[in-house]
């Protein structure tokens, strides 16, 4: 066979992050000589949306199949579909509850909440009160990084207050009224932390619009929180490593493709970057457009 | 001299309807041409052709001798050719103004404002030409069909046309108004205008038109000259035979007992203290001018609108009636003025709108309908009462706008009702059908049942009703016995200001 | 408006409904043909039930949103009213333990209430229904989040909650066409919703509502109760897709179901029932689902990038549409 | 069809204009005086321009929607529309280099030009609206991922591009109500549009084709171009929209925009515009936009728990809309 049919199922399409995602996954099927197809539901509530992607994908007859689940359980049927016929399934993002997927590329987001957290608790000196904006309510990712920012600064720092946890959806536009409305209803607010790029836009862009000076802490990279490092605007932001978890996703499946085995997890790591560390080769390497 | 318009030979097919025939007509200008017909007969569709809705399968248009083709309304309008439909086209939430100068609006500052002013000033001008007390600006969806039809003639009038057909167009109007019609299409008449004119009510028929056309399922029959041709001939070549017109006989229902009693009815400044009874076996006509307040007092009685004060008493007990539902329940039938509005399911096919008021007596245990059996009495009634249609499954709304008012009908005769209101019953009624119904409206009543009978047709109170109430301003003005004479009804209607300004040429025609 | 305002003549030339039928279904036997020719994999058994089972959840919808369209209302709260009835199942499964049937009754039930106070808000206090689903849509929303503690619910402790969707009755009997129970659930409900809307009262009633509401209660109906009844049984049908979903997901997912509302009022539009009321059929509206499927799906298997999937889902509903006015037309 | 067959006698007494949005308003004032009382922060003049601030892109849309709902339409595409002329303007400023005033014409010409094509496939195809706007929805969501490549584009290299929504004219000459300019062009284009339906001939064939398109036409006006002027004056608003979220973003996100036409429909009705066509405000549109902001504001500000904040925006809006139809009624 010359050239492999890979066929990867998001949890999202349009969002900078998953097209990230995308560019890593074209990157190495370029260098593995694969085609590689990239598909993910509308939102990341859209679980049944999801099942009928990896339906179609499956009656499609790939070599093999990259996958990040909305919600593990639901697609266990259709995985073991996938497994009876043959086809290697690796999981990306987060992992897959099931022994199905051969290997599994992803970040721990808890852990680099929690890195957002300790960041955040250093820049205000330790006390006062803090807001999350984040994307999503129900979704593993909007959970996980929820959790672990609020859970830390629980845990590590009792002076600290998180006084509001609203979600956008990870829209701008939204998001920036939120964040507008968590400053106005909060004036001795210190600080927010933006859980994906989207919200982390937004919360500037509110930021901006009532002159706050307030500390921001993002999540993922993009050329707008880029530039909002750069000027100041948001004080740094956790990156994750998409363009290496769509990268070793394809690697992965083409490993598993020729029989070679796989580690049970690929870590591809997150990193907290700044104005001052936005420049080090290892963090512009996955920082993305 | 060349006729204005020719039509000659025309045909037209809808799916299973053959609605014309090789039917000819022509229109000389300066004269009014009566069209007449059962309904159903395709007149409105010859006329619909004539003005650009339709087109026809079938034949030659002629326009001053010369072949044209007529194939929007627009082009019609192009020609001269304007037309009054017989349902009413108004932009309900637009005023009347804005209605009659639709899609010729006066402009201003280069045409790019509309010139409301001048809108406005212009429709004044055709309403006082027209002795009518209306405001340019009222909205038309509040005006009363009566009023609506008004705004009809007008814009119709603003046109200017050469040719000027009316289908039906005092069939919601009143004695007063129709005299007003009549002077204004005399006045047209004089210009040189050419007036086709459709009416059911014979003696208008008379006292207009110059010429009479008439057509049968869809034929030509033929044309003959108005002043000469008695009407029984025209009936006859109407319907195909002739009518025996039954004199009144009011039978003795003072031993009756009352089956619905109205006390002290009050709504707003429709309806004031109105109080009345009807009794088994009676037909109460009740009278008035336009606007007096009969539909009001109707559709209080059955609960179609809330009333501020007043009891309901049926066969001796009161009844709360806050509904329609109460009303039916309580043995009450209503059958409305405006059929398209609040009497037909106009999308739905004759057979349920036949069954829409006695679904409950076709509904099997389970919920089930027996179609079978609505089939049945569908067809028991479109035989009953002639109505044209290829089946009762065909949509009401594709009926003649006769044929749906006995549908109608039928819905309320089905319902069967222990008291029955009819407001204008025989509204765009052939001669024929209207016939028939008189006979249906008197069996009913000697079968027991009470009947109201709301008319703005004098002849018609007059030739039904075993008493008549009549109404003025929302008062009931008096009661008169069967057999009273017009002018006594009218003595009673008018104590009121008229929406038409009496004038004195209004007489002259009258 | 648009639809009864049609030129009454020539044009506007009614079909009957057996032929109606015939005609919406050759716009999906287009695609369907297209999409053969183009991927061997289309017309495999497994993905035409692949796409069949992608029809189930939106079709169930679709069928509700048809009842409520036909009386000239509008149902924006299918999507949510879906998830609602499945977190109720959830809750009354896993939170109480309570056995399946519970479940299954539970959910419809809830539909049902829902739908139940959907109708009175509609039919008593005179609330638009864009305005009162519209509300509903976004109460049912945070409720659904409330309830189930903004965590989906799973089914694990029921044994045999997936097989409502995802087991295969016919496949039992005949291996050779596994047919998801979904699917067989789907062809139920529109059979159920076909029956009353053609054979029952109220099915009569739903038709008269949209042709003329106004005459229908000047014949002395109780129109409130009638239009109640139509939303408590469109919202009863959403309860049976929100076990659907959840038994598919063998989850309760809280937060999905905004937006579903679309998809099906587009099924039910595309299917020739017209928005103003009056006139539907639910074959149609079954037909409107499988075509957006077959599109989806058909799509996929071509491996075409998903912003183009986009544009030519959008181009082929409005030709599809327009074909199906075409071919009425010329008639 | 229900609002047609409205009794034509005293009940369906009409109000002016002018006393129906005093009427619209006092929900608006209710909201406002609860949300006043209940937090110190809500009447802070910083917070009334966020608020403001909030409502200029819903609002703009929803005047939009309006146009196009009055004459009996509805336009599903508004969301979409107005990302695709972002991206438009994204790429002639960005891409291309050229200066903002280009950038501007752009954007309202490829609303234009899109509104364009909407209102001729309804008029001349006979699209259902419904149909025709949903599926150029779909249309433009996947044009303006493509055309932009799935990424955002930003205006970096234009200055004064950000000033478009942001800045303050307003501000610059009083400085105690800065009131952005995205705002004003609210208020412009509110302005402008209210003009446009009361005194041209444009905004008189709006009401009249919404009111009864058969009459108008028998009237033997051209309905088709009437039509599709409407839709394509609605489309030139949504480009102003388009400039306003790409203001305020500094970019154009071509992900952007689905599910806003809810938002901006829900104005327009809550507004008391009627879906069945025929009667509406662009002043009424703009305190429904404004209740929709205010709500989402207010119950932020208070720190209602999110899926809460769903609960309550969903019976409030309900309420409002009943509370408008009860006062109505007992003029
Ligand atoms: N659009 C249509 N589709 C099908 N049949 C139609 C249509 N329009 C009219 N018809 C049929 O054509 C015939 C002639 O109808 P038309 O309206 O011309 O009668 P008419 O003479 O005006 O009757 P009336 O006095 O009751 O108004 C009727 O049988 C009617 O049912
Ligand atoms: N839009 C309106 N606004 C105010 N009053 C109205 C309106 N329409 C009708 N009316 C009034 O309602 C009253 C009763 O009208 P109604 O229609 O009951 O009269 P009617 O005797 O049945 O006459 P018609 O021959 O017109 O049916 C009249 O005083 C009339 O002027
Ligand atoms: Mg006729
Ligand atoms: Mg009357």
């Amino acid at each position: 066979q010359d050239s492999y049919d890979i066929a990867l199922i998001s949890k999202g399409f349009q969002h900078q992050f998953w097209q990230a995602v995308k560019a890593g996954a074209d990157k190495a099927a370029a260098e593995f000589g694969a085609t590689v197809t990239f598909e993910g539901p509308e939102t990341e509530s859209q679980v049944d949306r999801q099942m009928d992607m990896l339906a179609a994908a499956l009656s499609r007859k790939p070599d093999a199949i990259g996958f990040a689940a909305l919600d593990s359980q639901a697609a266990t049927p259709l995985l073991q579909q996938a497994k009876d016929a043959g086809i290697p399934v690796i999981a990306f993002d987060s992992g897959v509850d099931s022994d199905i997927p051969l290997t599994t590329a992803t970040t721990d987001n808890v852990a680099a909440a929690a890195l957002a957290a300790d960041k955040m608790a250093e820049l205000i000196g330790g006390e006062g009160k803090v807001a999350v904006v984040a994307h999503d309510q129900t979704s593993r990712t909007g959970i996980d990084r929820v959790d672990g920012f609020v859970n830390r600064m629980k845990e590590a720092y009792p002076k600290i207050e998180v006084v509001s946890v609203q979600y956008g959806g990870g829209d701008q536009l939204q998001s920036t009224e939120i964040a507008k409305s968590i400053l106005l209803a909060n004036p001795d607010l210190k600080g927010i932390f933006g859980a994906n790029e989207g919200s982390a836009i937004g919360v500037v862009n509110g930021k901006t619009e009532l002159n706050s000076n307030i500390v921001v802490i993002g999540f993922d990279s993009g050329a707008a929180q880029k530039g909002f490092i750069e000027s100041g605007a948001m004080a740094g932001a956790i990156t994750q490593n998409p363009v290496g978890i769509g990268y070793e996703t394809v690697k992965a499946a083409i490993s598993a493709l020729k029989g070679e085995t796989l580690p049970p997890v690929i870590d591809t790591g997150f990193y907290y970057y700044d104005k001052a560390t936005m420049a080090n080769p290892e963090i512009a390497a996955v920082l993305y457009d | 001299m060349d006729a204005l318009i020719e039509l000659i030979g025309i045909g037209k097919s809808f799916p299973g309807v053959r609605a014309l025939h090789n039917v000819n007509f022509d229109l000389q200008a300066g004269e009014v041409h009566a069209l007449m017909g059962e309904n159903g007969a395709g007149k409105s569709t010859l006329m619909k052709i004539l003005s650009g809705v339709y087109r026809r399968d079938a034949g030659d248009i002629r326009l001053d001798g010369k072949p044209v083709e007529i194939g929007s309304p627009r082009q019609a309008q192009e020609m001269g050719i304007g037309i009054i439909h017989q349902e009413l086209a108004l932009m309900r939430d637009l005023t009347a103004a804005q209605n009659i100068f639709i899609g010729r609006e006066p402009r201003q500052l280069g045409g790019w404002l509309l010139d409301e002013k001048a809108l406005n000033r212009a429709t004044q001008t055709i309403f006082d030409s027209m002795n009518l007390k209306l405001a340019p600006t009222v909205p038309v969806g509040s005006l009363t069909v009566a009023k609506q039809q008004m705004v009809e003639i007008a814009k119709a009038l603003s046109y200017r046309s050469r040719i000027l057909i009316m289908d039906e167009p005092t069939a919601a109007l009143n004695d007063a108004e129709i005299a007003e019609l009549f002077v204004i299409i005399n006045r047209l008449k004089a210009e040189g205008v050419g007036i086709v004119y459709i009416s059911h009510k014979m003696d208008e028929i008379k006292r207009i038109s110059d010429r009479v056309t008439v057509m049968r399922d869809g034929e030509y029959v033929g044309t003959v000259p108005a002043a000469t041709t008695s009407m029984e001939t025209i009936i006859s070549m109407m319907v195909g035979r002739t009518l025996s017109n039954d004199a009144l006989v009011v039978p003795n229902t003072s031993a009756a007992p009352v089956a619905l009693e109205v006390r002290n009815l009050n709504r707003g400044r429709e309806i004031r203290d109105v109080s009345f009874s009807v009794r088994q076996g009676e037909i109460l006509g009740l009278a008035g001018l336009m606007g007096a307040g009969r539909t009001e007092v109707a559709r209080a009685i059955f609960g179609a609108d809330p009333r501020d004060s007043g009891e309901i008493w049926v066969n001796g007990q009161r009844v709360g009636i806050s509904t329609p539902g109460d009303a039916v329940h309580a043995g009450i039938g209503y059958l409305s003025e405006d059929r398209k509005h609040f009497g037909l399911a106009t999308g739905m096919n004759v057979r349920n709108n036949i069954a829409l008021a006695s679904l409950a007596r076709f509904t099997r245990p389970g919920g089930l309908l027996d179609d079978g059996a609505m089939r049945k009495v569908a067809e028991r009634y479109i035989g009953q009462l002639s109505i044209k249609t290829p089946s009762d499954t065909q949509e009401a709304r594709l009926l003649s706008g006769g044929n749906q008012q006995k549908v109608v009908i039928a819905k309320w005769l089905l319902r069967d009702c222990d008291i029955l209101i009819f407001d204008e019953p025989t509204r765009g009624i052939d001669v024929g059908a209207k016939s028939e119904i008189y006979k249906l409206l008197i069996a009913l009543a000697a079968e027991g049942k009470a009947i109201i009978v709301i008319s703005s047709e004098l002849p018609e109170v007059l030739r039904l009703s075993h008493r008549i109430a009549v109404m003025c301003e929302g008062r009931l003005t008096g009661m008169l016995p069967g057999g009273a004479s017009q002018e006594e009804i009218m003595h009673l209607a008018t104590q009121r200001q008229s929406s038409v300004i009496e004038t004195t040429n209004q007489r002259k025609t009258a | 408006m648009t639809d009864t305002a049609l030129p009454a003549g020539k044009r506007g030339v009614r079909i009957s409904g057996a032929f109606h039928r015939l005609l919406a279904f050759s716009g999906l036997i287009a695609l369907v043909v297209v999409f053969s020719l183009a991927s061997p994999n289309f017309m495999q058994t497994q993905n035409v039930l692949a796409i069949l089972q992608a029809t189930s959840v939106n079709g169930v919808l679709a069928i509700a949103a048809t009842l409520v369209i036909i009386t000239g209302g509008i149902d924006l709260s299918v999507g949510t009213l879906m998830t609602f009835c499945a977190v109720i199942t959830g809750v009354v499964l896993t939170y109480f333990g309570l056995p399946l049937p519970v479940g299954i009754v539970a959910s419809i039930l809830a539909g049902t209430g829902v739908g139940l106070v959907s109708g009175t808000i509609i039919a008593k206090l005179k609330v638009p229904p864009f305005i009162a689903t519209l509300g509903m849509m976004l109460i049912l929303k945070g409720l659904s989040l409330v309830i189930s503690g903004t965590k989906p619910i799973y089914f694990n402790d029921t044994p045999g909650f997936t097989q409502i969707a995802q087991g295969s009755f016919v496949g039992a009997i005949i291996p050779a066409i596994p047919v998801p129970n979904g699917v067989m659930i789907l062809f139920l409900v529109a059979g159920l919703a076909a029956f009353v809307l053609t054979k029952t009262a109220l099915g009569r009633y739903t038709f008269a509502l949209g042709s003329n509401e106004e005459a229908v209660r000047l014949s002395g109906v109780n129109i409130d109760r009638w239009k109640i009844a139509v939303y408590a049984t469109a919202g009863g049908i959403c309860g049976v897709a929100g076990l659907l979903i959840a038994s598919r997901l063998n989850s309760a997912q809280p937060a999905l179901g905004q937006g579903y509302e679309l998809d099906a009022i587009a099924a039910v539009v595309i299917g020739g029932t017209s928005l103003s009321g009056g006139r539907g059929t639910v074959i149609g509206t079954l037909i409107g689902a499988l075509i957006i499927s077959v599109l989806a799906n058909g799509l996929r298997i071509l491996s075409v990038p998903q912003e183009w999937q986009t544009v030519v889902t959008g181009t082929i509903i409005i030709l599809a549409v327009y074909a199906d006015i075409l071919r009425r037309r010329n008639l």
